[in-house]
């Protein structure tokens, strides 16, 4: 037991913070909005940083990194609202590793891996199938009943949307059921456990991200002659939400240690960090809206960009009553 | 204590909707359940007229200025119906319930005169000229100057969240008129035509995409030294005196909007079968429990504002409604899930449940953020000592 | 439409508060805990101050009052926590009212009027049944799906029982169930709308009451060599309180005002009233220990005793979530 | 990063397992899942001797002092295996977890030599003498004082909230040796034995009905010179360093506690059927995630906290299981509705759910107030500006 980042996950933390710092942030992401991604910076990502194989096994050309790497680095283009298809990558991943199918695999994954594949991924359910990136992605990872399938997006109707997240647009997408990727449930379930943990993890870096500006505001900007956040209520907000940011953490490294290690708290580990980071992400850009005072609804303002993130992430893969109800199974229903 | 009308109120409810009701089908039907600031303003000035013409415009004002004196039940019957029938947001609100009200009580003979018949007559729209950058909930922090020349106020300065600024016809604003003042001292109230070329507006684009604030710049901007309310450097009182109208009749009005916002919520979770789940069922419950409490304490707030006093309900009205609202928004999302996220990618503007979400994050911001009025329902309500100001 | 109390009912609410400042409060509450009522304030209730009728028209002697006045007069009551059968005798009164039952009324008004019997109430379900004041009054009023019976105590096993709230303790009663009194489901609907009106005004008398002590606290007590109530984080507390019990007043009065006047919103008026008032009193209550600091988790301070009462009136006659989802019928099943 | 432990760690913990549930299957059974502070008393001091006999006091405790120089992962265990096993809460907490590393830290080799045996021995109970009255969560405002006399020290004043001081051999007090000073000036911090006339103890009654915490008076109270820690006047930096080990491994301990309370709540969700209703499961389940991210952020702050340096995670701490047992108090009683509230006439003190019902509210309270707690995460963990202090 050794709960925190050992030397190299440390240093990963660190690259991809710096990588992001540099390269994406609100402007890059507002440049993108129009296009929907950020293809410089996604391909930086793949080939300069070399992240595109991060957790694919070294015999395949990747890194062999695991669930803890990723968190790390989705944490941070979470922080930075990078606008890339890194949640659709990593899931599609996950299903090619998971299925075992050779062909497949040497089919897409070093595409993949070089940035010169991307995938958006999704989960069928409800009234139409709203995949984000699906108007802006080569492949569709498709998730359901059924299995995993991963079509071309050409084989598909795709229809773009206007979307309240423009950093990742949604578009409804609807395509007939081919054959699913081999291994029966494990593709799914090794792309829901990735997508999951992405979001989570950047949900964790963008409340992060929201909590430090807003308290870099609260130092500066000086309301009734001191500095607002010299008031009180302010701190007290902004100390409860470092409380929720904490626990966040925590529920991020727990799922991803929890998958790396088979531990048996995995599937609790999961629902319990989508729940939480997501509720966590919605109270902080709320917060940083509120805080910033009229500035901060204005569209110049990033907060918004933050806000409308943590709005799309609590309703991708499941929202929290549907997670917490699954905690609920796992520790109240003896047949779970 | 009654909740019903008398019959002659009921007579008078009849007339207003079937009035009402007949403009929202025919005339007017283009402009019915506008609920934002922005849409349509020439047609919606045409209404504040055909409003004006049927002696509706302000009818809680003096038979004398245009009004119908009514009672507070026949005020509360008419923003009730206005809204149930859909009628669009009042254009002219910041001229018939804050301005309007401030002149009766504490303006001269001549301004009476002068401003109030354009006001009951649909044909001045009114804004609002107080917050500025850097002075958004500390309105003593004001730094807008008017300094006389001749017969002239000429003012410097800026004002923001301005709304309506687009559309109106005059603005009142409070500035420093006294050099060396600070905080409330040294404050002027000034009503000022906007149509000059001392005044600039540029719309503030907000997190819905759509601009309802402006920023307002004065640069030479003039009015006739007899566009003073009150005295020389009475301005905070006058202004105190304005934002007390604030929690009047049109709350009910509002309200009624506050309501088909919560049935489309309940629509929409009777749409998916959220309505049948039993967490969703608590959370909507508890919106409809909000909202009738909102009601009744407004209806408090008006049977016992007869005073003047500030009392308890009133000082809370604020935050009540807009945290609701701000609540209701993401129970709206949270009902809605992703296909809340989303319109046409041709659509102009969000659906109504996706406006609400975005917009009620200002609710709790502009007016007064929450946190400054849970100062003042501490400070002046509950009398807990006040916050130690900083030095500047 | 005036939605203010009249003058008549201005001067009944100024009447009990008089009365119960001086006759009622901590002290006299704390010397009734022994044996569970403070039987000389009820005397003095029913008799000196002549409410004992309060609700009974003035053909049966009574004061011909309706529900508003009796929901300013338990207000009064709940601020003082006054150790009184209130609640059974509000909820009896209501339904021998509405039997219509010549003979039960003549047998048991005039006695319950001049407080020579009194009445503990309940309702059946669950796994016993629980009554407040159960071991010490003479009648037993039992709500339950045959109807309202109205029995002698002596003709039931009463188990008093240790109780969280000793100022209303509870006992556990069993009973055979005799005949119900006339009027079909009359008597029990009018009973519990009574027993839930009551709650609902002595939750909010006594969250005024814990909020009043606790901005009295504020302004005295100093730490950090200020007074603790010119902490802007103890502020928003209090006035965040203020909020909820500005609108705990409105539930009140409107539900009373609905209940006299046979208003279409009387059911869902009591429902929001009831849970409404309860989250308001434990969170008032909660609040009064938290500001009160270490003094307010003694035994000598009258904190827990607000504490105990909020909880108790909370589970009463249907909990928060029951309420709720009452209302949830109201406005959502077409068919409610 | 790693969750599971190694086969040597494993086999360390079937070892703790299997003395501990000897212990209190066995001799100890009469105190097993003991979860207060005062039933009890003898037979919890024998318990302390026991541990001591088979060297598990103090296990992270230098081998030399009695400990067993034990790693980071085997504190781990035993504390999860010794809350496992039901063994009651440890009554010389205090000694083992803050005044004895305060000691290995900052102590002479005489006051070690003098006092840390008899704590790894189990043959001396420490209680801790911060909070005054007017002094709560303001350490600061310390008002009892010690002054010099000859190799004596001599101490006035009152100490309030002491838990343990009624069973407890000797008290840390923090006290004012300098006169005039105020503030965390002229503080000296004292090791004082409790068993002298001029110390008075006085139970306070809490809510629960029980008496956990105590007044503890110093009327001319005294001890030798050699026992205060630190120099004259550093008592300040002595108390923080010692409250810096409060976060320390008991709290996985304490977690274990919380587990036992939580679990009490599902059975009892179980047994009348609102585990099956949705709107309680959600409840449940919250509860359930705050106990796990509870475990996950006590073991980052162990693995953190290494620097010495307060991480985030040790910062948060508090408030969070404060708030999180609260949460489950109210949780429990609205899982078990009216039969929560009550017991059979005759019982002693209330059952488990009851009882932490009531006692949760202390939580957010002593140990420094949820307020206090934001103020810190605030001021020390944001670096925001720090409020305004009075004049006094």
């Amino acid at each position: 037991m050794a709960f925190a980042l050992d030397e190299q996950q440390q240093m990963i933390a660190e690259t991809a913070a710096a990588f992001f710092a540099e390269n994406a942030g609100g402007e890059r992401t507002r440049a993108a909005m129009a296009s929907g991604i950020d293809r410089d910076l996604w391909r930086a990502y793949c080939r300069e940083l070399g992240f595109g194989g991060l957790t694919v096994p070294e015999d395949l050309g990747g890194a062999g990194l695991g669930h803890v790497e990723l968190a790390v680095v989705a944490e941070q283009a979470g922080r930075t609202l990078a606008a890339i298809p890194l949640l659709g990558h990593a899931m599609a991943t996950a299903a090619l590793l998971a299925s075992d199918d050779r062909a497949a695999i040497d089919a897409h994954l070093p595409a993949m891996m070089a940035g010169d594949r991307s995938v958006a991924a999704g989960e069928r359910g409800g009234e139409g199938l709203l995949v984000p990136h699906a108007a802006q992605c080569d492949l569709l990872l498709l998730l359901g009943e059924g299995g995993a399938h991963l079509i071309d997006a050409s084989a598909a109707t795709v229809e773009p949307l206007k979307s309240l997240d423009e950093t990742r647009p949604l578009a409804r997408v609807h395509a007939s059921a081919g054959d699913p990727l081999p291994g029966g449930a494990a593709p799914c379930e090794a792309a829901r456990a990735a997508g999951v943990l992405c979001l989570a993890a950047e949900a964790l870096g963008g409340a992060q991200e929201a909590l430090d500006r807003t308290v870099a505001f609260a130092k500066e900007r000086e309301q009734f002659g001191r500095p607002v956040g010299s008031f009180q209520a302010y701190k007290h907000r902004l100390a409860n939400r470092t409380v929720e940011i904490e626990q966040a953490r925590s529920a991020v490294w727990w799922a991803a240690c929890a998958l790396d290690e088979g531990h048996e708290t995995r599937a609790l580990a999961l629902h319990a960090a989508k729940s939480f980071c997501a509720d966590t992400y919605l109270r902080v850009a709320g917060d940083m809206i509120q805080l910033h005072g009229g500035i901060g609804f204005t569209w110049e303002h990033d907060a918004h960009l933050f806000f409308k993130r943590a709005r799309a992430i609590a309703n991708m893969l499941g929202d929290g009553p549907h997670h917490r109800e699954r905690v609920a199974r796992i520790m109240l229903d003896d047949a779970a | 204590m009654k909740l019903g009308f008398s019959d002659m109120e009921e007579a008078f409810r009849r007339e207003c909707a079937s009035w009402l009701d007949e403009q929202m089908a025919g005339e007017f039907a283009d402009i019915r359940g506008i609920a934002n600031l922005v849409d349509k303003p020439e047609r919606r000035k045409a209404w504040e007229r055909r409003l004006a013409e049927h002696r509706y415009s302000c009818i809680g004002w003096p038979i004398a200025w245009g009004g119908r004196d009514a009672t507070l039940n026949e005020q509360v019957i008419f923003a009730e119906e206005y809204a149930r029938a859909g009628a669009p947001n009042r254009l002219n609100h910041m001229g018939v319930e804050l301005l309007g009200p401030t002149l009766l009580a504490l303006g001269s003979s001549e301004q009476k005169a002068r401003f109030l018949p354009a006001i009951a007559e649909g044909t001045a729209i009114w804004c609002q000229g107080y917050s500025e950058p850097g002075a958004g909930s500390d309105l003593a922090a004001i730094r807008t100057r008017a300094r006389r020349d001749g017969d002239e106020w000429v003012i410097e300065g800026q004002k923001i969240w301005t709304s309506l600024a687009q559309f109106a016809d005059m603005i009142f604003v409070l500035a420093r008129t006294e050099d060396g003042t600070r905080g409330r001292e040294g404050l002027s109230f000034l009503l000022v035509d906007l149509d000059q070329p001392g005044i600039e507006i540029r719309p503030i684009r907000q997190i819905n995409g759509e601009a309802e604030f402006n920023e307002v710049f004065f640069d030479g901007a003039r009015c006739p030294v007899e566009n003073m309310v009150g005295a020389e450097g009475e301005g905070w009182t006058v202004s105190t005196t304005l934002l007390s109208f604030e929690r009047g009749i049109s709350t009910l009005g509002q309200q009624m909007q506050f309501r088909n916002e919560l049935d489309a919520v309940i629509a929409a979770a009777k749409h998916n079968g959220k309505a049948a789940d039993p967490v969703f069922r608590q959370r909507l419950a508890e919106a409809e429990i909000g909202l009738r409490l909102m009601r009744y304490g407004a209806l408090r707030m008006l049977a016992g504002g007869k005073g003047g006093a500030l009392a308890g309900a009133a000082l809370t009205y604020k935050i009540q409604w807009a945290s609701w609202r701000r609540a209701l928004g993401e129970l709206a999302m949270d009902v809605l899930g992703q296909e809340g996220e989303v319109a046409p990618a041709d659509a102009e503007g969000w659906p109504l449940l996706a406006n609400l979400y975005l917009y009620s994050r200002a609710d709790t911001i502009y007016g007064g953020t929450n946190q400054i009025q849970r100062n003042l329902i501490a400070e002046r309500g509950l009398g807990l000592p006040r916050e130690p100001r900083g030095n500047a």
